[in-house]
């Protein structure tokens, strides 16, 4: 990340941020990042990010966790040490539901968690660079990248698109 | 998004989006206050006692309880049992309701979740320090072993393990990751300093970009989807633990659900308590408004409903069943020595609760905070009456007995509750006690201010 | 605005003429078996519960919904209010079946019964359990009733009053259901086996047909937006009511293994004793009933994409209505006729059945809007999405 | 107390006198026998190893191991050696094996040689063994608290003896001599110091049953009592099963007399009078509240109605109805019927006598001509010996493992008598009252530590044999009196000599070297001699006039009296200071620990008393007891409890009543008339084992009626065939390719006696948890004997079934172990890894029957937390744990114990089988309740060998599963019970 530049436009509304974006994409300008003080509604729609693929993670993982669940009792009870319990036959497989099922979910959710953190490259220690401390307030902030210099340029863009203050940060 | 203007706001006052921060963050800010100190005084003394009467119980034996050779679990597994049914209120809140887009949920669910978190730490610990042998209590984890033993995945306790343990494990990055955002938020509010660096590190360099947005939504819909079932799961196996017997009052198949409803039943009832108390002490009312109330006692009503549906139902199949054992397993709840505890039960659980049909009633906050103590009190003796009657007098009447805690029992449960309250009085010191992103995300289609406007 | 449904001749023809087809069959089918009559009654009882309880579970998908505050129902709500107008006439075959008692109930032949049901004789005995039957038929279609006339002032009348009392039938609805939708199915089911009990079996068989009233409301739709109504219904609205398949076929599921897995854990024989007639003559079918109703909607609808295509909730609705047709089958027979019958009458007296559901459900749906415009959370059903 | 632990070497020699065949299994070599692998090398070896180990507790380490120098031939590490002895306390007599391993002896067993016991012993019996390991017994001699050396006393008594004032009497008393040697010792003795008086004294008195003979057949004998002979007993205020004379022998008799087999369907009939309600009360067929004061009454009654039907002139008195019922009954019965009475009153005797002969019993049931050479005291001689002693003409009295301090009646007279004696010598093996007025203690050895014989009956030999050297410095009374009068040789060369007069010379010798006989005699420990018989004795009528009129002939007032007794464990109180028997629940109280005065419900209603309620009861105050059965006016006390100097254990629990005796005719009587009680506003909680009483009309236990069985032998048990056509599953039972083991409890045999309760104990190790957890429901025991009432609380009828683990094919406790520390063994055993267990009790609370024990405290010593013991009986104490069976892990604390159906045992057998390269027989393996059962109630075997008697009684109509409709499919079957009796005609 380094010799770079951006240039950061905020709202306070996030209907306004909403048609800014518009405004800057009908001027095919590249966004670089939004950033927004809460999800707002729609606006992976219009910035058009692909659906992400944390669900499907999370189905392989908990697919695996429910094989390994079920796979890893039946092992135990039908090769590894057969015991009878209660008379219950070996392959008992009501038995192994519950444990199947909590090895599915808790896999699952690793996934997703962990999926979820090292696609956004977030983590414990993880140092990224914050342009306005309003953003987790109330400020809805649009960074474009600078390239060959056009950042006041952008600057210009971003206030006709009606950003209410601007800005240039170096990276 | 379109909101009928019949709805009622959730949120009131007229709050802007950086007026809902400095409203949240404001109890994280300044030194704390005598309530909160002396508090958490109380607290630690609980947990201190709790303690020594941990120690007591693993030097000298399960013997120190009140426990005999037909009653096997008594207030320990009562305990534990209400422990886990109050952890289950914020999971459901987050994940069921944000499944059902009840937007009610932002304003709760982050303490809830918290709740979830702490009770689920007091009630596993009681299947710990139950056992007769705490420091060989690992083996209960499949672990490969010279001797080749693994465990009985016919157990319920085992079942148990793993239940409780995922479940705490979800419930802890659910959490967590929701939190994520709002470290963020503290992070920025704050100064330089150490304070700072700490909110950094936990916050996990968050930024608030659209595309960790959009994930963190996806995952939480997905987490919440996982998270829904894994409630059920958790209170569904405990119910196994009994369900699975043979031993009349404890085997029966409606336990599953009807402990679920239970579960949700008493968390609610905790969430309300402590909401109620705490919306007053850290100026949070025109967040946790009447409007919040009133969903979640109309929550309480169903679910206590559906619990006494479940007592009706078992009581008319004991009967219907024409098995004796059955039958006078319910015939002594009700009117055996233990016929206290049972009515206690009832009145608590099954007829309190109806109060909530009335509106007046269910948007009263001193009502309700009332009354949700009194179904506290119902669900413990929900679980003490499924567990001590239905022990104390089984199948053979020779070895029919008595049970009455020793103060060893008492001194745990009471540790359990400073450990509780320990932990909830750091979370509102240090945590933003509601989700201050959630928050915003539905101001505009849920507070005071927008609505009005007609908007 | 939103096209009302035009009950036409073909499509009155057509339904006559299933009513028709499925009454031959079904004649055939009694003739055949007039040395059965427990077959006979068997299916009366079959198909007069199943659908009489789609119906009652239609209603309480709409009372939940407006206890709820839900906005998005609203778009669909017509559908199952339509659809609960049928338990008055579904009550017709309840009545039925007490003439053919004898045939189903083992505890009414009250000269010869053991310990054990006569123990039991206060509750199951011929007059108690008429009366019973009568009152739950009455009481829910008056309820059913009563709240549609309410639903339908407000198409002309858009006091908010009129919300305030749907949401006061609703609550008297629920409590009156809560306990008679499991003492009916202890009644008219569990009472087959009657030595047999189980306490989660009331919920489990709710929750069986209230399955498969989603999976008709998914399929009504359907047949309604290709006769050309309906089109207001967007990706929204399937996604939510697949949503509803998916869950509650899993909670079924959840419902299923909880009480085998108990009494499986247990096995005691006077509970076992259901399971082992069920597996012994019902065997494919057995393992069949729980597959087919928890993975086919599961695998089909854990995926986001295939919630939101009609073409995949068709295909999931059709499999879940059957299934759940098997799964009451699964819970009759065996108790009734003890080993497993499929034949003409059972086809015919499903068509014919299914002929006069669908008579009283498009007759009732044509004779109101399709949807409900002065329902205050209207709007909010068609600006909502569901998280990605 | 160091040095426990001696060498074996020098024990007396008894090669041949071990039953077991004995062979090691650690080293047999393995080419004796292919069949044996490495692996089962590996097996025994690892077996005998975890053995030794776990002597020392199972997570302790083994903190000193002595070797030894010269190992002794018949000790095998690891291998158990049975040596024949016998059991004799001054009461009850039974040839006994004693099991010695590693040189101590671990459990007491009835000697199977014997025709009178079959193998059987009583609680008592077996639990004497724990005596030996008493840590208050006598260690050394001391005179007036002074440790002295045997030296020392042999000398001044040599010297005492020497310079004897002849006017002075030398008295020593001794309970009851059965022994042939010790008698013919006492007379050399006597012969040699013609001062030395000897009297007996016995602890409790049976006098009266003696002079009643004296009248009617001219001596004073004990007759032997057949039981088994006898179509009807009627039994009067008499607990044989239990306490009264031989109750191991009669309960063996009574059990087969009454069993309902393939071949044996006739039943004896027993009615029994009784004023409180005893053991043997609660298995009679009908039973009648009877005031202990309306006795004479009643037996009067009975005399008058037999003496006019067997044509005697009699006068005509109209008795009760229920007495005229018996006596046709008894009538119908003639020569088959017994009647017989415990009460110390010659007049009673009399009657009883009397009507036994009109009944022509005398010959049939009671065998005057082999009388029973127990219970020789005379009541009046010892009233005698104390007027001679306050007179100041007794010079010295020898103590003789008796204790009249305690036992007699107004013992404060003997304590005043005793003072007055200048040279007071204890010789006892225990701590006792009287020891405390002794000068000199001269500890006595535990018959497990000396010889000795008997001759119980004429011709019938025993030998007791020492299965360890002495532990402590300790001398047997008779070693003492050779050693004053100066005789040659040991006490054992004295027997041998005496046996080689007496016994093999008589009848015995057929050629056989007398060494041979010795050395045969040692190994069976009995001998008898068919051809010697006693004196004959004939019939000389007494006069039943005055006998009657002393009798008094009316019913009671409304008085309260107390009635005195023997409870089953504890018996007359000499054998108190034992933790295994104070801890068996009383049979039919079920109450332990603690004696109380039972009262009956009617009574306790009457006075708003409730059990726990504290009693003064003429000055004594006591715990309350509700029983029902008991007669309405009647209070009662168990004797044997109170004991102020009786060790560790014993002392101050209860309160003792002996005092309350008085004599009547000169004899003691145990019946005090017109007491008062009255509460004293206190409580007192009783520690109880069971708190419930009715079966809640479950089909716990089943019974039916001797006429509907022998219609239908399933009558009673119909529920079996419903449940047994119901029995549906969802899986399939897991097949049992080799054993099967199951067991069969015959629920009519089992006369509730305890005795296997306290084999279990012993055979497993079970621990002792002392008073105050048995209230908090903590105790151990793994075989509990469930009593139940049904019916008229006044007089109801009880029931009983024993209680262990039924070994369930589909164990609800197996299921829910989470770590698998409990499953099913391939031959069908529930098993426990004790190692495993982390004692989480889910498994207890699941099990329907309530049968799984947990350790709630560190009761062993096995815990690795220290200072943490509970254990009031003092069971961890290094001496005591010497008791302890090797092969049964001492469990820790926190984990789950059960019967494992003697797991121990089976392995032995099995291995035993497998050495010798051949099949397991049936029979071979016996459980440690099994062995000792007096009644045959138990029966163990393979249900998979169709030939097994298992297998054969499985197939009883009257077989059935406890709570078998749950199907649980347990190993253990019931047998239901038949009462002979008509269920629509009872006598009262």
């Amino acid at each position: 990340m380094q010799e770079k530049a951006f240039v950061s436009g905020y709202y306070l509304d996030d209907k306004d941020l909403v048609e800014g974006i518009r405004a800057l994409q009908e001027k095919d300008i590249e966004i670089a990042d939004v950033r927004t003080p809460f999800p707002v509604h729609g606006l992976d729609k219009v910035l058009k990010y692909r659906r992400s693929r944390l669900p499907r993670a999370g189905f392989v993982a908990g697919a695996f966790g429910a094989a390994i669940g079920f796979g890893f009792q039946a092992w135990v009870f039908t090769e590894a040490w057969p015991l009878n319990f209660g008379g219950k036959p070996f392959l008992s497989v009501p038995s192994f539901i519950p444990v199947t099922f909590e090895l599915t979910v808790l896999m699952a959710a690793f996934a997703l968690v962990f999926g979820f953190l090292i696609s956004s490259k977030l983590g414990p220690g993880a140092d990224n660079v914050i342009f306005d401390e309003e953003v987790t307030n109330d400020r809805f902030q649009i960074l474009l990248e600078v390239s060959n210099g056009n950042s006041e340029q952008l600057q210009s863009e971003l206030q006709s698109a009606g950003a209410e203050g601007v800005k240039h940060h170096d990276v | 998004m379109y909101v009928s203007p019949v709805r009622e706001p959730l949120i009131s006052g007229e709050k802007s989006y950086s007026k809902v921060t400095e409203d949240i963050y404001a109890p994280m800010t300044g030194k704390p206050g005598k309530l909160w100190f002396g508090g958490l005084t109380l607290a630690l003394i609980a947990l201190g006692f709790g303690l020594f009467s941990i120690f007591i119980t693993v030097w000298d034996g399960i013997g120190t309880w009140g426990l005999d050779r037909t009653i096997g679990w008594g207030w320990g597994i009562t305990n534990f049992v209400w422990w886990v049914g109050i952890g289950h209120a914020g999971t459901f809140i987050s994940a069921i309701l944000l499944l059902f887009r009840q937007k009610w949920r932002t304003s709760i669910n982050r303490s809830a979740e918290a709740m979830t978190i702490f009770a689920v730490m007091c009630a596993g610990l009681f299947p710990l320090i139950h056992m007769g042998r705490l420091p060989l209590g690992f083996f209960i984890f499949p672990y490969p072993n010279t001797r080749d033993v693994w465990v009985n995945f016919n157990s319920p306790l085992l079942w148990d393990v793993f239940a409780i343990s995922t479940y705490l494990t979800v419930s802890l990055l659910f959490w967590y990751m929701g939190l994520i955002p709002d470290i963020g938020t503290i992070r920025d509010r704050l100064k330089n300093g150490i304070q700072k660096k700490i909110y950094a590190f936990l916050s996990f360099g968050w930024t608030g970009s659209a595309r960790h947005w959009a994930r963190h939504e996806s995952m939480s819909l997905i987490l919440a989807g996982l998270a829904a079932p894994l409630v059920l799961s958790v209170h569904t196996i405990v119910s196994f633990d009994f369900a699975t017997s043979v031993i009349p009052g404890w085997h029966t198949t409606i336990f599953p659900p009807y402990f679920v409803s239970g579960a949700v039943f008493s968390g609610f009832a905790m969430v309300l308590t402590l909401m109620i108390i705490t919306r007053k002490a850290i100026n949070l009312e025109d967040y946790i408004t009447k409007a919040h109330l009133e969903s979640m006692n109309k929550i309480i009503i169903a679910t206590g409903s559906i619990v006494g549906i479940a007592y009706i139902t078992e009581l008319f199949i004991a009967w219907y069943s024409g098995v004796v054992y059955e039958q006078y397993a319910f015939v002594n709840r009700a009117f055996g020595p233990y016929w206290w505890a049972y009515w206690i039960m009832m009145t608590c659980n099954v007829i309190t609760p109806q109060l909530f049909w009335i509106k007046k009633i269910r948007r009263s906050f001193a009502a309700t905070f009332v009354i949700s103590i009194f179904v506290n009190i119902g669900m413990w003796f929900e679980r003490f009456v499924i567990i001590v009657t239905s022990l104390h007098r089984d199948f053979l009447p020779s070895s029919w007995s008595m049970y009455s805690p020793t103060w060893v029992e008492v001194g745990i449960y009471i540790g359990t509750f400073g450990l509780f309250f320990t932990l909830f009085f750091l979370f509102i010191r240090f945590f933003p006690v509601i989700a201050i992103a959630e928050v915003k995300s539905v101001l505009k289609t849920s507070s005071e201010k927008f609505i009005k406007k007609g908007k | 605005m939103y096209k009302s449904f035009e009950f036409t001749k073909k499509i009155k023809s057509f339904l006559i003429a299933t009513i028709v087809i499925g009454a031959v069959l079904a004649v055939a089918g009694i003739a055949m078996n007039l040395d059965h009559t427990h077959r006979i009654w068997a299916n009366v009882l079959l198909n007069g519960f199943f659908f009489t309880a789609i119906a009652m579970s239609a209603a309480f998908f709409v009372i939940v919904h407006v206890l709820g505050e839900s906005g998005w129902h609203t778009s669909v709500q017509r559908i199952p209010e339509a659809m609960a107008m049928y338990v008055p006439i579904g009550g017709v075959f309840m009545l039925l079946v007490l003439v053919g008692m004898h045939d189903i109930y083992h505890w009414s032949h009250t000269e010869h019964l053991d310990e054990i049901l006569l123990g039991k004789s206060a509750y199951l005995n011929p007059m108690f359990f008429s009366i019973r039957t009568v009152a739950y038929i009455i009481i829910w279609s008056l309820l059913v009733i009563w709240f549609r006339k309410t639903s339908l002032k407000t198409d002309t009348d858009a006091n908010i009053k009129l919300f305030n009392r749907q949401r006061g039938i609703a609550g008297i609805f629920i409590v009156i259901f809560a306990v008679t939708s499991s003492t009916s199915a202890w009644d008219w089911i569990m009472s087959i086996d009657a030595h047999w009990f189980s306490t989660l079996f009331g919920w489990y068989i709710f929750v069986s047909t209230f399955v498969s009233a989603v999976a008709v409301v998914i399929l009504l739709l359907f047949v309604l937006r290709r006769m050309g109504y309906m089109e207001h219904i967007n990706d929204e609205h399937l996604h939510d009511l697949g949503k509803y398949l998916f869950g509650f076929s899993i909670f079924w599921a959840y419902l299923w293994v909880s009480q085998y897995l108990l009494i499986w854990y247990s096995n005691i024989p006077e509970e076992t004793i259901y399971y082992v007639k069920r597996i012994q003559d019902f065997e494919g079918l057995f393992y069949a009933n729980v597959i087919i109703n928890f993975l086919a909607p599961f695998l089909i609808l854990m995926a986001r994409g295939t919630k939101r295509k009609l073409n995949w909730l068709i295909a999931a609705s059709i499999i879940v209505l059957l299934g759940h047709w098997v799964d009451m089958y699964l819970a009759i027979m065996p108790g009734a006729i003890g080993h497993p019958e499929f034949g003409i009458l059972e086809i015919g007296m499903t068509v014919f059945v299914l002929g006069i559901f669908l008579f009283m459900f498009f007759r009732n749906f044509a004779k109101a809007p399709v949807v409900p415009e002065n329902h205050p959370y209207f709007k909010e059903s068609f600006d909502y999405d569901n998280i990605r | 107390m160091k040095e426990y632990w001696r060498s074996l070497e020098d024990l007396l020699p008894a090669e041949e006198a071990t039953q077991e065949k004995k062979s090691s299994v650690v080293l047999s070599d393995s080419a004796d026998s292919s069949k044996n692998t490495r692996r089962d090398f590996l097996k025994y070896f690892g077996f005998s190893i975890a053995s030794a180990a776990v002597l020392a507790g199972c997570e302790r380490p083994v903190k000193k191991a002595i070797p030894y120098l010269i190992q002794p031939e018949e000790v095998k590490p690891g291998t158990a050696n049975y040596y024949a002895s016998t059991f004799y306390d001054g009461a009850e007599m039974v040839p006994i094996l004693v099991k010695v391993r590693d040189g101590r002896p671990i459990k007491i067993e009835g000697n199977d040689l014997c025709q009178m016991t079959g193998g059987s012993a009583s609680a008592r019996v077996q639990a004497s063994l724990l005596n030996l390991y008493d840590e208050s017994r006598p260690t050394q001699p001391t005179l007036d608290g002074n440790p002295i050396r045997w030296e020392d006393v042999d000398d001044k008594l040599t010297e005492t003896l020497a310079s004897w004032d002849d006017t002075k009497e030398f008295v020593i008393l001794t309970p009851s001599i059965i022994s042939p040697s010790t008698k013919k010792l006492l007379a050399d003795f006597k012969a040699k110091f013609p001062f030395v008086i000897h009297e007996t004294f016995d602890a409790f008195s049976y006098s009266a049953l003696r002079q009643a003979y004296k009248q009617s057949f001219g001596k004073a004998i004990i007759p032997s009592f057949r039981f088994d002979q006898a179509k009807l007993v009627v039994g009067f205020n008499a607990d044989f099963l239990g306490t009264w004379l031989q109750p191991t022998v009669f309960g063996r008799q009574y059990a087969s007399a009454r069993k309902l087999t393939e071949g044996q369907r006739e039943m004896m009939r027993h009615v029994q009078f009784e004023p409180i309600m005893t053991l043997t009360g609660s298995n009679a067929d009908e039973r009648i509240p009877m005031a202990a004061s309306d006795e004479g009454y009643c037996l009067n009654s009975l005399y008058l109605a037999i003496a006019k039907q067997s044509g005697l002139m009699v006068a005509a008195v109209k008795g009760p109805d229920v007495i005229d019922k018996i006596a046709d009954e008894l009538l119908a019965c003639r020569g088959k019927s017994l009647v017989v009475s415990g009460t110390n009153d010659i007049g009673i005797q009399t009657l009883v006598v009397e009507i036994n002969h009109l009944l022509q019993n005398v010959g049939q049931t009671i065998m005057v001509n082999s009388p029973v050479n127990l219970y020789q005291g005379d009541d009046t001689a010892y009233d005698a010996l104390l007027a001679r002693m306050e007179a100041n003409k007794v010079g010295a009295v020898m103590f003789w493992e008796t204790n009249p301090v305690y036992h007699a009646p107004l013992s404060s007279r003997t304590e005043e008598a005793i003072k007055k004696v200048p040279v007071r010598l204890a010789v006892q093996s225990q701590q006792t009252e009287t020891a405390l007025l002794c000068n000199y203690q001269l500890p006595a050895p535990h018959f497990l530590e000396r010889w000795d014989d008997t001759e119980l009956v004429d011709g019938v030999y025993t030998l007791t044999q020492p299965a360890i050297r002495p532990l402590f410095k300790t001398r047997t009374p008779q070693e003492n009196l050779m050693a004053w009068a100066g005789f040659e040789g040991t006490y054992y060369d004295f027997i041998k000599l005496s046996w080689k007069e007496n016994v093999y010379n008589s009848n015995l010798s057929k050629g056989k070297q007398f060494e041979n006989f010795w050395k045969v005699s040692l190994r069976d420990g009995i001998v008898v001699d068919t051809k010697k018989s006693g004196e004959t004795l004939t019939y000389s009528s007494a006069n039943i006039a005055s006998v009657m009129k002393n009798n008094s002939s009316a019913k009671s007032s409304n008085d309260l009296e107390l009635v005195l007794y023997q409870s089953v464990p504890i018996g007359d109180g000499t054998l108190a200071n034992n933790p295994w028997l104070q801890e068996l629940p009383e049979p039919v109280s079920r109450v332990c620990w603690d004696n109380y005065v039972s009262v009956s419900p009617a009574f306790a209603a009457l006075r708003g008393w409730s059990q726990g309620d504290v009693v003064d009861v003429n000055g004594l105050e006591l715990p309350v007891l509700v029983q029902p059965g008991q007669a309405r006016n009647t209070l009662a006390v168990a004797v044997g409890y109170g004991r102020s100097n009786a060790g560790r254990v014993a002392s101050d629990l209860g309160k003792n009543v002996y005092p309350f005796v008085t004599l009547k005719n000169g004899h003691r009587l145990y019946t005090i008339p017109k007491v008062e009680a009255v509460a004293t506003g206190g409580t007192y909680e009783l520690a109880a084992t069971q708190s419930h009483h009715s079966m809640e009309g479950r089909a716990l236990v089943r019974e039916t009626t001797i006429a509907e069985y022998l219609e239908n032998p399933a009558a009673g048990n119909e529920m079996h065939e419903k449940v047994e056509k119901l029995h549906t599953t969802l899986y399939h039972e897991h097949e049992y390719k080799g054993h099967h083991w199951g067991m069969v409890i015959d629920l009519n045999s089992c006369i509730g006696c305890n005795a296997c309760v306290v084999a279990c104990s012993a055979e497993n190790n079970v621990p002792v948890v002392g008073r105050n957890e048995v209230r908090r429901s903590h105790e151990m025991h793994w075989l509990r004997l469930d009593r139940y009432y049904a019916g008229d609380t006044d007089n109801p009828e009880v029931v009983r079934q024993p209680v262990m683990c039924q070994h369930c094919d589909n164990a609800p406790c197996e299921n829910v172990c989470p770590v698998a520390a409990t499953n099913h063994s391939s031959e069908g055993i529930n098993q426990m890894a004790y190692n495993r267990c982390i004692g989480t009790r889910y498994c207890n609370n699941n099990c329907p029957y309530k049968v799984r024990r947990f350790n709630w405290y560190d009761y062993t010593g096995a815990d690795t937390i220290p200072n943490n013991r509970v254990d009031p009986a003092g069971m961890t104490l290094d001496l005591k744990r010497m008791v302890l069976n090797p092969d049964v892990t001492v469990r820790a604390k926190g984990v789950i114990e059960k019967c494992s159906m003697c797991i121990q045992r089976i392995q032995d057998k099995k291995l035993t089988a497998k050495k010798d390269g051949r099949q397991l027989s049936d029979g071979e393996i016996k459980t440690a309740c099994q062995q000792t059962c007096p009644a045959d109630a138990i029966t163990f075997g393979d249900m998979n060998d169709p030939n097994s008697k298992v297998s054969k009684l499985l197939k009883d109509a009257r077989q059935y599963g406890l709570l078998e409709e749950l199907h649980t499919l347990p190993s253990v079957v019931y047998l239901s019970k038949v009462r002979n009796k008509d269920k629509n005609k009872t006598l009262s």
